[in-house]
């Protein structure tokens, strides 16, 4: 059967919609003009509307049910996807999103019209900070890397507070590639500390690398290996005694929540991603949320408004009045509607069941870890916490890259985990299960891992040629990149 | 609420496969002096039942804009979100999937926005879109940045009629040193002419401006090209089935808040921003594209391309350090412009524009206030001068069940508000609110409690 | 490639949620008892609750999302099926029911806190009134067999207001089943007419079956063969010559809406189906609507609560004061959330949109036989309505029946039309296309049809062995039917 | 609106197809004499923001049972319904598609409904369930009609604690003279004991009973037996994670009110009605019924099956002429029950039970109300003596934001109210309801406008 494709029948593929267009077809339905028509001024007349597609609001159905069902979600299955936390999501925090209270507030409303919004975002910041072990909380963040960039533009200020610029920001060559963008958007220079054979921070690395130059280290522990870095008070020490600052990439904080806080570990900036540590709904892609925390010291320079409470008037408010703020970030308050969900979330969960995030995490990693090693052997040798870095070194013999791997995980009905991230373990394989996967969905996918394994020696021409189930099969990608076709 | 399946049985079983006995072992090499070693100082779970109940609770806490006729706009705008854009956009296998990295199993979600950027690119009358950005304001950011990189230029001439919030995100950005915006002054409430010199890298205009006025865009545009600068626009997606498009002005890179495409309100987000330019800067384009190609048999498929732009690969060289974007709300918008076609969009446009002028005649016919340029164009918002603070003015407007604004400061220093008028807008509603500003003028900006919140409702007649 | 199964790969069936339990693990989440428990009475105590499932929420969404994947509806692709009028619901229909204003009001509210629900069924009964020909409506029944059997009971009950019981109820020989089996139901007897050579009710047999014992005729125009009855007003004359009741099955009403009324034909009750006529969703089976109207001289008899308007003081009430109402058919109001959507449809399309139903769904069934004729010929000469009865009689000599080209169609794509309905045409194919099918799915579907056409010639084994492309392929029925397996 | 989607061009070409020249062509053989011949007397079309501004209006002018706190009962019930339920079970393959006649296309809702059907066998102590009839009352009906039809008899024992508007249905049907309801007197609030003759086709008993009593129904159940009828239970389907199954109780055929099962209250419709029965009565069962079967390549699959039953096959002989049913309410039910499983089921019942008494004592002992039938067992929902009009005392109640009922007259003349009380209620709730029945009695009766409507918000803090 090997490489023998399967035989297509059904429905062909969807067609697109200008494909699908038919001059004169339409979906639209709009009021009818009830005030005198009025003539496009002068010299502004578009000569005619844009080419969009004329289709009936039946071939819209018709043409996105279908894409949605060729499309794999957390709903659809198991998304082990390393560094992504693809939990599940509740649909009560949907639900909740949705009612107009919150969904048809306009963001130029007077505050004392939306005073349910803010106290939902007060609360929600009061929890961040106990979760975080920071002072205050900035929501503009509309992800993971705009809160990034938020926080390294705080510690800028802070410095230039200070009246000493630094030049440098130290990160692990394990880190994110979001983390070094950052740093040359904040207007600093990457310096790269190495991770050592325990692919934690190479201390002794990291001391001879810190001096009055560096800004800041940013880090993210447990670490983008899966592993916690042990030696964090030492880091926090030699990165402070320099007097630069530690900032905590918080995507990972889902594997600690409620036991570890980066405050506690010497962090003083901490962004959070709402997708990852609070399950909100990534969307195909976004949207996320990035809210910012800082310790006490950096408060003065969060982006303004910054959110107020009126105790006598027992009102909430934003606060303009900032002169040390770094400024806007996002256009309005953030991602809102996100953060409605993440309230639900932490609020649902509460105290016990957010500490059991971590829990259920890390245990399903191990187990997993250890159902599969024996094939699949770690990059490391140290205790994975929520996710583990296995490699497909071994397969290479056969002519299996980790992508051939994945592909064949595919036709077995699963997704995939990430590959070649991170960029220092060749041939990754980045596992995450999450805390809302049961052990029978871990027992199916090892299984299936271990199946996989076989077949690299047995049939590599079947990872190779996989996915063979699926609405399309491998695709070109240079050919992607070559002939560039971005739009019909 | 608890959504972790785990039996004491499997809990049991699963930590003895690991040779572990407790759950606290798993996390026996973490340091005890970093760890928190007491309970979080947080309420107990709430049931799903009491969970939304509290929610339900906090939204009734607030009014919103089906309890008042709304004619806010300045930035974002209470079109109609047809009931089909997130009957569909909001299906569970879109909404919980990640960044399609494996395209076999995300042809859904790369098809969606393969063809939101097609839309984009009708739209625009420009040749290339990305599937993304956060909003319209950090959309301008990364704009200027391709400008910047484009020219090897610094220097970013900003009009005075450019949304505030804009002007500020980008002086936040700017701190990074990439780029240094410098204002251009207002005349008549369009943009003076600027200098544009050879150190220029962009020039940005806002175009119907954020007072509602329509720019002499094309003519600041070329003034632009001379200088050998990118020509950046900032634009009101809606307005482009009747007003020239970014790409017939001669804008390079146009940039959108992407709300008003069938998106909700949402106080202030989720949103997205909307980016496209010319070919010649696609490789300068942030965040990701999809593109077109086919697989080992021949089939048409779509996968994310040009990556070697971004972050996970070029790193501290990327064109910009976005990753998750706003994909979830470019489905929403790609079927909102589906949904309305060109015809649909046309009457959009010309449904704003006819019910604002209206808006407009009326509130000065009957005195109520003054327009800040009487005659100037303009094409679904407007601004108007008050005789009392604004602010008052507004306050006053919504106790009457109407929400206006937001209040503004003219580049001369008089003070007004906004107002914008919108397709959903009915001739009684505009008369209402006509009437209501009336009163508030004669109450010289004073509102009385009298029918706080209702008047949008009891004159309503359309269940608003 | 004949009979050669498919070979399968991806993920497996799902199993049943009996089979994804596990002691001890939940979805639920209630409330805290926040007073004091309480035993359960005496002798009244379940030793142990039963044996539901155990699974979490997670469980379950993934569960029933692979379900309706596995599941064909309108918003998934063409659905001709015959009699069944499957066309396009609208989202907007979907948005309006869901309003808490609809959705959480308790059927036991005093009349003055519904005011705007009693309005709304208010303008549904003026609107169906004035669509009908007819005086006054019931919303009761909750389906169309519902209504049938309502409408057989007011037909008995206004006979023996005239003290003059009669015992037989005329139905077509081309009668949908529910005819038949509500005439029984009301205590009446079944006397069949047959059709004439042009599918339509032979008059002359009407004529000799007619007499005094006979309490009234059921009849559904255009007819389940999808002919308009010619003769229509000469049949009314013939029952109401022997004082007879005219009973109309409004199933294909959308073939006329706007254009012919029940009442200008004769008709003395008419029972809608709100999913046909006026695109509610059917929902796999249910729920439905049907709604029953009735001529001023019966308006009495229809079910109580009647509802009513007091002018004075512009208020809308359940009048229950009427002496010779048959009675509750339903234990409220009927389906009022089903009644929503469908008031949705009618004030949507309006006074033209609804006269255009009629016309385009005529439209695309007369264009559909047009296009497939030549392979199946209809069952009979005259003009299609909005459906039309093809026969696969031909391929009986290929071994080939209607079953097996309904189950071919499925591998290209389609759903089948009805098949084996009515009766009275061998191998019956009945195609319904419905009014909001584009050219483009009519010429797609056609050549489908005509591709099986040829396909039963050269290679009949395809058509007996289809499908081969579902998730199960054709399955036991007689085995079903013995070893019964109805739960797990 | 407009949902056809033809062009002008469409209709021409499709048109000339058929060899004709205009759409009235189609129609011309149609009598000249029926037809309208005008235009209907019906509003023109609608735009989509109109229409459902329109029913926004509509919906406004209700007051819902988040508006108020709901104790009321009477056969509907405001039990939460988890957000899960409608996320899957309104999906749009299921909610599009028709009934499962080709099963190959249809695996999805035929699995949904043979689960269904097993977890009402589970939760019954019953054997075989359909898959749902329209409502309890029309299920009651065809219970009914099973039993005759299994016993040959036509006399049918209804107790006098049944709720009415099941008994105004029972009435309705017999009409047709299949069978002839007689009634049992009612003692204590609860069913007398019955002379069950041998001309007796069935008994039927609602347990726990219309005013909330637990009957004696195994008692009751055991007379019919020895008479050769069969026992009729109609049952509430969240009693029995606590109470003693239908089957267990000896009932020979159950049915319900489906509404209680992840339902909206929806103004009484669409509901579901449930049935159960035992084996030897299967082929006598109205409606569709799911069974499992095998593929011609063994996989597991499921079929409607024993159709012979039914209208489409058996026509005038069918066991009833159901043919839409409420397969969607049955799918949320299954949902809703499969969330609950068997510890959920039992916890609901435990706070139903703890609640409703709780309400029941706390309203005794400040003397506001009395019981009906004090000391007498009851589950969620029990009946009070007003001395006022209870029509005038529930209005009174529900001026200060509390819904009861509904009224009910009681078997020995006296009259009251249904107070029930679900999962859902608070103590706090309650005791406000206590104070609320309080004042009202104190007042006569007499409600006064004050607060109207509020009293449930305002000192609600759970946002009802
Ligand atoms: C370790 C890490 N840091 C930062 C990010 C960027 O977050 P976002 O995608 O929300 O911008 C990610 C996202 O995958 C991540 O895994
Ligand atoms: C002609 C005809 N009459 C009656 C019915 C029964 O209607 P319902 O299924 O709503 O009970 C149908 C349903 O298919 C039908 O086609």
């Amino acid at each position: 059967m090997t490489g023998a494709p399967v035989r297509r029948d059904g429905p062909p593929l969807p067609g697109t919609l200008r494909e699908l267009s038919r001059p004169g077809r339409r979906a639209w339905s709009l009021p009818e003009l009830d005030v005198p028509p009025a003539q496009v001024p002068e010299g502004h007349r578009r000569p005619a509307p844009p080419r969009l597609p004329e289709v009936a609001e039946r071939d819209l159905v018709r043409h996105y049910t279908r894409l949605a069902q060729m499309n794999y979600g957390v709903d659809t299955g198991f998304y082990p996807l390393g560094s992504c936390s693809m939990k599940y999501n509740p649909k009560a925090a949907e639900a909740a999103a949705a009612l107009p209270g919150f969904q048809r507030l306009h963001p130029h409303q007077p505050e004392d019209t939306v005073q349910g919004a803010l106290e939902l975002l007060w609360r929600l910041e009061r929890a961040l900070c106990e979760l975080t072990g920071m002072a205050r909380v900035t929501f503009q963040p509309p992800a993971g890397a705009s809160g990034e960039l938020t926080g390294l533009l705080i510690m800028r200020a802070y410095h230039a507070k200070n009246g000493d610029p630094r030049r440098r920001v130290i990160i692990p060559d394990s880190a994110h590639g979001t983390n070094p963008a950052s740093v040359t958007l904040a207007g600093y220079r990457v310096a790269q500390v190495p991770s050592d054979a325990r692919g934690l921070v190479d201390l002794g690395e990291l001391e001879k690398m810190v001096d009055e130059d560096v800004a800041g280290l940013m880090l993210t522990n447990p670490n983008t290996l899966g592993l916690f870095e042990e030696e964090i008070e030492a880091i926090a020490r030699a990165v402070h005694r320099v007097g630069g600052l530690l900032y905590y990439d918080g995507a990972n904080l889902n594997a600690i929540v409620g036991r570890v806080r980066p405050g506690d570990m010497g962090f003083d900036i901490v962004h959070l991603n709402t997708h990852k540590t609070f399950a909100t709904p990534h969307g195909g892609g976004g949207p996320g949320a990035g809210p910012v925390a800082v310790s006490e010291r950096l408060e003065r320079f969060l982006p303004a408004p910054v959110l107020a409470y009126d105790e006598e008037r027992g009102r909430y408010y934003w606060d303009h009045d900032r002169p040390d703020a770094i400024g806007r970030v996002h256009g309005f308050h953030g991602n809102f509607g996100v953060l409605v969900r993440a309230y639900a979330y932490v609020f649902g969960l509460g105290r016990d069941g957010l500490t059991d995030v971590g829990a259920r995490a890390v245990l399903n990693a191990n187990y997993l870890a250890e159902r599969v090693r024996g094939a699949y052997p770690l990059a490391f040798p140290g205790r994975p916490m929520h996710e583990f870095v296995a490699t497909a070194r071994r397969f290479r013999r056969f002519g299996v890259r980790a992508l051939d791997v994945a592909k064949r995980l595919i036709d077995l009905g699963f997704h995939p985990p990430t590959v070649y991230f991170p960029l220092i373990v060749e041939e990754a394989l980045m596992v995450e299960p999450t805390e809302t996967e049961s052990r029978e969905t871990l027992d199916a996918f090892a299984q299936a891992m271990l199946q996989v394994a076989r077949e690299a020696e047995e049939d590599p021409e079947l990872l190779r040629q996989a996915p063979r189930t699926t609405p399309v099969r491998r695709l070109d990608e240079a050919r992607a990149a070559r002939e560039l076709k971005l739009r019909w | 609420m608890r959504f972790a399946p785990h039996t004491d049985e499997d809990t049991r079983e699963m930590l003895a496969a690991c040779g572990l006995s407790s759950v606290e072992d798993l996390f026996a090499h973490v340091p005890p002096a970093v760890r928190l070693g007491r309970d979080l100082d947080l309420p107990p779970a709430l049931s799903e039942p009491d969970l939304l109940a509290d929610l339900r609770a906090l939204a009734g806490r607030n009014r919103h804009a089906d309890d008042f006729v709304c004619f806010a706009g300045g930035g974002a705008y209470d079109h109609y979100v047809p009931a089909v854009v997130w009957a569909l956009a909001g299906r569970s296998e879109f909404a919980t999937s990640y960044t399609p990295y494996q395209p076999e199993l995300s042809q859904g979600v790369l098809q969606a926005l393969f063809e939101y950027q097609s839309m984009v690119c009708d739209l625009t009358g420009l040749e290339v879109s990305n599937a993304s950005l956060y909003d319209g304001p950090t959309a301008l950011v990364e704009a200027v940045r391709m400008a910047c990189a484009a020219t090897g230029r610094r220097r970013v001439l900003v009009s005075g009629t450019l949304d505030p919030r804009y002007l500020e995100v980008l002086r936040t950005y700017a701190a990074g040193g990439a780029f240094e915006p410098v204002s251009v002054p207002v005349e008549e409430g369009v943009t003076a002419v600027p200098e544009v010199g050879e150190e220029v890298a962009a020039l940005v205009l806002q175009h119907p401006n954020f007072f509602g006025n329509l720019e002499p865009a094309a003519e600041r545009f070329a003034l632009a090209a001379r200088a050998g600068a990118r020509a950046v626009q900032v634009f009101d997606p809606l307005s482009l089935g009747v007003l020239t498009s970014p790409g017939e002005l001669g804008a390079d890179i146009a940039v959108a808040e992407g709300q008003p495409l069938g998106n909700h309100l949402s106080y202030g987000g989720p949103y997205l921003g909307v980016l496209a330019a010319r070919a010649r800067d696609v490789r300068r384009m942030p965040g990701r594209i999809v593109g077109e190609t086919v697989d080992v048999e021949g089939r048409r498929g779509y996968v994310l391309t040009l990556q070697a732009r971004e972050q996970h690969i070029r790193r501290e060289r990327a064109t910009s350090n976005i990753c998750t974007n706003q994909t979830l709300m470019a489905v929403a918008a790609a079927v909102y412009l589906a949904w309305l076609g060109p015809e649909g969009l046309a009457e959009v446009g010309r449904l704003c524009l006819a019910k604002a002028r209206y808006a407009a005649e009326r509130l000065t016919e009957v005195g109520a206030v003054e327009l800040a340029w009487p005659g100037a164009p303009f094409f679904k918002e407007f601004a108007v001068v008050t005789e009392a603070e604004p602010r008052a003015v507004r306050d006053a407007l919504l106790e009457r069940g109407f929400l206006v604004g937001p209040p503004v400061e003219l580049p001369d220093g008089r003070r007004g508000l906004l107002v914008s008028v919108t397709e959903r807008r009915t001739r009684d509603e505009v008369d209402r609110l006509v009437k209501a500003f009336e009163e508030v003028a004669a109450a010289g900006g004073k509102g009385s409690r009298a029918g706080r919140g209702r008047g949008g409702r009891r004159a309503g007649g359309r269940g608003r």
